[in-house]
């Protein structure tokens, strides 16, 4: 799977340091919690979705959200292992979400899904 | 190309930053998506409709509420096991454990595959029960939404085999480790991209 | 040096400023958005002068600055070197401050006129539904119950409130001289409302693209004093059959005064309406201004044979039962009850056809019924004329669209 | 220690490759600067074609009533012509400049990734040709530049016109998005050592923005276009009115990608400029870093604005005023731009040369431009203005007097690295002036039409609308920006056989692309420099004009590339005019330097990606898809899988 490549010859880094510094890449230990806590929040998910009292209350919705926040958030943190990465991709990927997250916030007021009220 | 320091400015390996800013667009990709189905959540004059039966008008004929959450809870677990399964199989590789990333790298794309056989079977269920892309907005917007979702994991599962067939061809030495690296980000972003589905979609009334 | 600049850069620089000079010098314009005669107008008025003169300064400010840069510094001989510095942070936070400023100055305004324009209408408006179809208008006034096409009627301060809907595609109601333009929106209503301040005639136009006919979906606004505005209404609830027969009479029904020369910006109109011209109630035609009566040329190779007259009677008989009803209405006629077409009842009292695209007499008529795609490119109204070539066959002889221009005409 | 390589006067001749000339070295190439030589003339190509669109629009204007064209022809000819000026001439000669100049400019030998490169490249081809084929099927596309649905779905556009469309810029966004990944990584990866991102040359920078608009803009536009697809190939609602859709959907999406799209068009040209001004006032570019920030603050607020597009739809008024405040904000950074430039102008020698001229036209015209947008962002006032023709003033000058004159600059100021000729300076005013007052001819008068209640796209208007004086002026200008443009056509090719000679540095550039012989060869550096500054080649040639500027750490390695015994930058222009020889300078191979191989395989995979499209609009031909498409994974397999160097030693 030779994907294209540098071909540069040179090893250096245009900040100044020599070498990159090694990451620590989490290791089983910590990736069957990680699993055992997506599981159970999913898990979380689902029951709720079946308490009709709940799913009537304002909660409902915010609480959804927050636990797939969450879930999103551990994945990407730990098996996509942004945690630990270089900072540049935390940019690269961050960025990005944000601004979507902002429009996708945006339509929905736009197009009447989301109030604000005076 | 090796897995050591890439000779790069930022020391980073060049892929890995691609990988990245092709994930950072895709944000957008399906921030645009799930914008669409939200947007038309609740706009069609006609059902069936996700959450509530809906008695046609004209011939009297009732559709129940078309999502099966029981089901896509399952298919969402099969799916969250394979990320498991992607990080087990870059770690055999950064290990240089030849047997076991063979292993986790086909489970892997098994459970990629059994999600896209829940999915085949979630949609034709739909499709018996009068829910097509051409029925109403939401069975658009819904069909187009997951199904991209789909094509992605199709891709993904692919991408795996491809791996899986170099590795039981030749074996992944450890500083290759990130060919499996990069197809792992993607796959876990793909998932990252159904936890949000399935909160926003199925679960939200 | 001084020549040589000359040569170089004055001669073309002098061409530039003249050919930018001379496109203001065009002063006749009638349908300019400034001096609008509504109330709505006037706030878009006011808040565009100032959007103006703040760019005027910026304007101003930067070219300046440029030339006196351009002069100052060009190089000269034995001058090489230039002073150096790169950056200067009093300045750069200074011309950060300052457009802020300026942005403020026209910020607050824009703000206060948006909530102002679009504020609920006063609940007395006249509510006029504003239909958009590929590509002509639909007027309908719901609290009088009429429906007409292409020509609003609006009594001089009264608000009009509008509820603008499409049938097909989007489209946008403008009138330069009173409003400012609102999408026409499918699967949505949308408003706009105004109150006109001087009874004139205004040319109004789809600002939207709408398809290959968008050019020629234009209509026409006269804004009339209250008392004429009642006899125009009176007028339109009457069934045109009957009440319009025999219908010469109204074509001298006007008095004989002179088009006013048009100067709307400057001079606030005067009403020209006829109000004795009762038996029509309809802006008299001689008073029409030069720009809203269509000077469009008809197609060079539609031809219709001049020496036949139209009849009336022969004209109605041949309608009830022509291919027009599946399209047109006519109060009063039973079977004549299309929606796809514009409402016909009154149509002979219109001054234009067919989206303001040709005025409305016996001549564009009769062309129009022959073949109307060839008179407008893209309508969805068929040809009818015999041996016409198009998407149809036509079927009828340049002697029965004769009888129904007639017969149209008359429907006053 | 400094850097020094020197190389044989005389390097001996090579056995000539089988990819180094003719047609094939072309179709194969992998090189960065001969993709980015593609798009040059492919854009400029399809800018005649665009022109020759306005010509005809511009004819049929001219008075009133007139029918040089029908009203369908005129509607696909403002569509195409719009279509094409955006996607077909503006957005590739920015990436022409991309491709030829990021690596030089940053130090690199190529981009991070060669083959994706010329895919993004020949994928860009087949999308203007499919596009533009239309017209041969009297089907050009008629929905306008934006396509508002449902004017373009299948009930009101039944034609295969919108199928062009939206299938052309699919295609289209395939090759920016690809591009784009490939320059953020170019640039994040690939600069030589010392230059930070601080030190990077202001081009690239802007170019590194435009390509995060780009891979952040163009999903949108994809998934816009996705569902226009579906809908009209495959029956879905996304716009279809009849389900209950809502056309502000396409609306909101396309001007979510539209509006950067604009800043897509105009940042890269604000880079050049700031390349250009500063060599010809020779003074350091004023104020640098908040340059760089206002673009990263424009790109970030383009994200936040774009409803300014839709203040007739009826938004409310709490809408609009979001987008109003937003709108005006822009203004703030981009006049920081304007004045930034007329600083770095300011007490400076300035030298007017024809890209020197374009780059003050930018100012100057891009300024006026800017202030009728400002207008626009008063939803009420905007109201009046909105689809007439003081919109399309608007935009003219700041994508003609902006976008193009920035690129006109670059054309001019680069033409010598890439050809190793100067072009003509006299045709080059002739080109300008022409240019630049028949410009101002063209537009400035369409204010006065849209203030006078010109609606646009209209095919034709009546007579005694008080119209016709400033059409005829605006007609009038048209034919001499085509004046013009005939004089830069002969100059070009004509300056290709007999300019002068350029030599390394012809204008006294400052940065790296200056410091290495033109054309450059195919590996750029003979040996990768160590940046100190951002003016590397004026700290050395003249290093009172960087005084001030910082600079690395004393002990940082100074840049010095010698080619052929001769210190670059100072070296005359060799007496040998011969530049295209193949041994003009020591090739690869001498130098031990590893290039990648030449390879027709991004060319097959674009090619069948290309007929899947094909085969789509051919009544959804599923046997061409699937063969296509099959064609296309495997071509995709087999460059993949080839390793992009020889791999010997
Ligand atoms: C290169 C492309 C480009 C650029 C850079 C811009 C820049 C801007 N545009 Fe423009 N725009 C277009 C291309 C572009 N536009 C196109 C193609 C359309 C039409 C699309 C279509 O409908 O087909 C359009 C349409 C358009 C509209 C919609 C109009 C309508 O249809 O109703 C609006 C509304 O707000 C707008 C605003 C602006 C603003 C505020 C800027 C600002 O970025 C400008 C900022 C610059 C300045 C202001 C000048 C310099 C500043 C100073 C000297 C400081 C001091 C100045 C002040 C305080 C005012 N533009
Ligand atoms: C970068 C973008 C760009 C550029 C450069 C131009 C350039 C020009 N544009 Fe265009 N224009 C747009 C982008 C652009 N335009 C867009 C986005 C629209 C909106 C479309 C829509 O509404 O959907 C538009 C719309 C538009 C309209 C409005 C149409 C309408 O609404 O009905 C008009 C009308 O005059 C016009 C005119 C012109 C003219 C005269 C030029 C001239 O400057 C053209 C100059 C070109 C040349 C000078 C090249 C031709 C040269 C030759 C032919 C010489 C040949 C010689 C040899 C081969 C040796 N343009
Ligand atoms: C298929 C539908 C259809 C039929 C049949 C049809 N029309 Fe029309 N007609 C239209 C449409 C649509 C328009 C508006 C066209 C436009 O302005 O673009 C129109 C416009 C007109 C107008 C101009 C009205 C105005 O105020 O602008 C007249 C007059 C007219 N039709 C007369 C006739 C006559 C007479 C016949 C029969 C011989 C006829 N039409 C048959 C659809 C039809
Ligand atoms: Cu209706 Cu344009
Ligand atoms: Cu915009």
């Amino acid at each position: 799977m030779a994907a294209d490549h540098s071909h540069a010859t040179l090893s250096h880094d245009a900040e100044g340091n020599v070498s990159p510094p090694e990451h620590t890449h989490p290791d089983w230990g910590t990736y069957k919690w990680v699993a055992l806590i997506l599981t159970v929040l999913t898990a979380m998910e689902v029951w709720i979705y079946y308490i009709p009292s709940f799913t009537k209350t304002y909660l409902f919705v915010p609480t959804l959200l927050i636990l797939s926040a969450v879930k999103f958030t551990i994945v990407v943190m730990f098996y996509m292992h942004l945690k630990y990465d270089a900072k540049l991709f935390r940019a690269l990927f961050v960025g990005p979400l944000t601004l979507a997250a902002f429009t996708l916030v945006g339509l929905l007021f736009l197009f009447g899904h989301l109030k604000i009220s005076f | 190309m090796g897995g050591e320091h890439p000779p790069t400015s930022t020391g980073l390996n060049n892929t890995k930053v691609a990988i990245w800013a092709f994930i950072g667009s895709e944000c957008f990709f399906f921030a645009s998506l799930i914008s669409t189905y939200l947007i038309y959540r609740g706009r069609s004059p006609v059902g069936p409709f996700p959450h509530d039966a809906w008695t046609d008008p004209a011939t009297g004929h009732v559709f129940k509420a078309i999502l099966n959450i029981p089901v896509t809870s399952v298919s969402t677990f099969v799916l969250l096991m394979s990320s498991l399964a992607m990080v087990l199989a870059h770690s055999a590789v950064v290990r240089g454990d030849r047997r076991s990333s063979k292993i986790w790298l086909a489970s892997t794309a098994i459970l990629g595959a059994t999600f896209l056989g829940f999915q085949a079977y979630e949609f034709t269920s739909f499709v018996h029960e009068g829910l097509t892309i051409h029925t109403n907005l939401f069975g658009s917007s819904f069909f187009i939404l997951t199904g991209f979702h789909g094509a992605h994991v199709t891709a993904g599962v692919i991408w795996l085999l491809t791996l899986l067939f170099i590795d039981i061809k030749r074996g992944f030495s450890p500083d290759e480790a990130i060919n499996v690296d990069v197809c792992a980000l993607y796959w876990h972003f793909v998932d990252v991209v159904w936890i949000a589905i399935f909160t926003l979609v199925y679960l939200i009334k | 040096m001084t020549r040589d600049l000359r040569m170089r850069w004055l001669t073309p620089a002098l061409a530039l400023l003249i050919a930018v000079g001379l496109s203001a010098c065009s002063s006749f314009a009638p349908n300019t958005i400034f001096g609008a005669h509504s109330e709505f107008g006037h706030s878009v008025d006011v808040l565009t002068r100032r959007l103006l003169y703040a760019g005027l300064v910026v304007f101003v400010l930067i070219e300046t600055l440029l030339v006196v840069i351009l002069v100052r510094y060009r190089e000269r001989d034995g001058n090489r070197e230039a002073k150096q510095f790169h950056g200067n942070s009093t300045l750069e936070i200074g011309w950060t401050l300052i457009p802020a400023v300026i942005l403020a100055f026209i910020a607050v305004p824009t703000i206060k006129t948006i909530f102002k324009t679009q504020a609920k209408a006063t609940p007395g408006a006249l509510q006029v539904e504003v239909i958009g179809h590929q590509w002509w208008w639909e007027f309908r006034y719901p609290q009088y119950g009429i429906i007409t096409a292409n020509e609003l009627y609006l009594p001089v301060g009264r608000t009009a409130n509008f509820a603008l809907t499409t049938k097909d595609v989007l489209h946008s109601f403008w009138v330069p001289k009173l409003n400012g333009k609102r999408d026409l929106i499918s699967n949505h209503t949308n408003y706009i409302w105004f109150t006109p301040d001087s009874a004139y005639a205004w040319n109004g136009f789809c600002a939207e693209y709408c398809g290959t006919s968008h050019a020629n979906m234009r209509f026409k606004v006269f804004t009339v004093p209250p008392s004429e505005f009642d006899a125009w209404v009176a007028h339109q609830k009457t069934n045109a059959i009957g009440s319009a027969l025999p219908a010469p009479a109204i074509a001298k029904a006007d008095t004989g005064k002179a088009a006013q020369p048009p100067a709307p910006a400057a001079v606030a109109p005067t009403p020209v309406m006829n109000v004795s011209d009762t038996m029509s109630a309809t802006f008299p035609r001689a008073n029409l201004p030069e720009w809203v009566i269509p000077k469009t040329p008809t197609p060079a190779h539609l031809a219709f044979d001049q020496s036949v007259t139209g009849n009336v009677t022969r004209g109605a008989t041949l309608f009830k039962t022509a291919p027009c009803i599946a399209c047109h209405s006519v109060r009063g006629v039973p079977t004549a009850a299309g929606i796809i077409g514009p409402n016909l009842t009154h149509v002979g009292s219109r001054t234009t056809i067919a989206g303001g695209l040709y005025p409305n007499d016996l001549r564009h008529l009769q062309l129009w019924i022959k073949n109307a795609p060839e008179m407008k490119p893209g309508s969805l109204m068929p040809l009818f004329g015999k041996n016409e070539k198009g998407a149809t066959p036509g079927v009828y002889t340049d002697q029965q669209i004769a009888d129904l221009a007639a017969y149209l005409s008359s429907l006053k | 220690m400094a850097t020094t390589v020197s190389l044989p006067a005389t390097p001996h001749r090579e056995p000539s490759h089988r990819y180094e000339s003719g047609v094939w070295s072309w179709l194969a190439t992998t090189d960065h600067k001969r993709i980015g030589q593609l798009y040059l003339y492919t854009s400029l190509f399809w800018f005649l074609v665009g022109g020759i669109e306005a010509g005809i629009i511009r004819t049929q204007l001219y008075g009133p009533n007139q029918h040089l064209v029908s009203a369908q022809t005129y509607n696909e000819l403002f569509t195409m012509h719009g279509t094409t000026m955006i996607f077909l001439v503006v957005m590739p000669l920015s990436a022409a400049f991309f491709n030829f100049l990021i690596p030089l400019q940053i130090g690199a030998r190529d981009v991070a990734f060669p083959r994706l490169n010329a895919f993004s490249y020949w994928i860009f081809l087949f999308g203007g040709l499919f596009i533009n084929f239309s017209w041969f099927l009297h089907a050009a596309p008629n929905g306008g530049w934006f396509g508002y649905a449902p004017l373009t779905t299948r009930p009101f556009s039944p034609g295969l016109n919108i199928d062009f469309w939206v299938l052309g810029l699919q295609i289209l966004g395939i090759s920016s998005l690809a591009a784009g990944f490939n320059f953020i990584t170019t640039i994040i990866n690939m600069r030589a050592p010392g230059m930070h991102f601080m030190r990077m040359p202001i081009f690239s920078w802007m170019a590194f923005i435009t390509q995060f608009m780009i891979v952040l803009a163009f999903p949108i536009f994809t998934v816009a276009l996705t569902f226009l697809m579906l809908d009209r190939f495959f029956g879905t609602n996304f716009y279809e009115i009849q389900a209950g859709a809502d056309p502000l959907l396409w609306q909101h999406l396309f001007w979510l990608f539209g509006h950067p799209e604009v800043y897509i068009l105009i940042l890269p040209a604000f880079g050049l400029v700031s390349e250009v001004l500063p060599v010809f006032s020779r003074k350091p570019l004023f104020g640098y870093p908040v340059m760089v920030y206002s673009g990263i603050l424009i790109a970030f607020l383009g994200f936040g604005v774009w409803a300014h597009h839709m203040f007739a739809v009826g938004m409310g008024p709490i809408a609009d005023s979001f987008f109003s405040i937003t709108t005006m904000l822009i203004a703030i950074p981009t006049g920081v731009k304007i004045f930034n430039w007329l600083g770095t102008m300011w007490g400076g020698s300035l030298r007017f040369t024809t890209a020197m001229k374009f780059a003050i036209a930018l100012v100057a015209l891009f300024t006026i431009g800017g202030i009728s947008g400002v207008m626009h962002s008063s939803p009420p006032s905007d109201l009046q203005q909105t689809d007439s023709y003081f919109i399309v003033a608007h935009f003219h000058y700041v994508l003609f007097g902006g976008s193009l004159m920035g690129l006109f600059a670059g054309l001019y100021f680069y033409y010598p690295k890439i050809t190793g000729r100067l072009m003509n300076e006299k045709l080059g005013s002739w080109h300008f002036w022409l240019t630049a007052i028949g410009m101002n001819l063209t537009f400035f008068p369409m204010h006065f039409l849209g203030l006078d209640g010109m609606p646009r796209r209209i095919s034709s208007y009546d007579a005694g609308q008080g119209w016709e004086n400033n059409n005829h002026l605006a007609s009038y200008g048209a034919a001499l920006i085509i004046i013009g443009t005939v004089f830069f056509v002969y100059n070009w090719f004509a300056s290709m056989r007999k300019g002068a000679v350029a030599g390394n540095d012809p204008w006294g550039g400052a940065t790296l692309e200056w410091a290495i012989p033109s054309p450059p060869p195919d590996y750029n550096f003979a040996t990768i420099p160590q940046v100190t500054s951002r003016y590397p080649l004026w700290d050395r040639k003249s290093p009172q004009i960087t005084s001030e500027v910082p600079h690395g750490t004393r002990d940082e390695q100074k840049m010095e590339v010698k080619i052929a015994g001769q210190s670059t930058g100072t070296a005359p222009a060799p007496a040998d005019t011969r530049l295209n020889a193949p041994n003009a300078h020591p090739s690869a191979k001498q130098l031990g330097i590893n290039m990648p191989t030449p390879t027709i395989r991004p060319l097959l995979a674009a090619f069948f990606l290309g007929c899947v499209f094909v085969g789509l609009i051919a009544h959804r031909n599923l046997t061409i898809m699937f063969i296509a498409a099959g064609l296309f994974v495997l071509s995709l397999y087999s460059w993949l899988l080839t390793p992009l160097e020889p791999e010997h030693h």
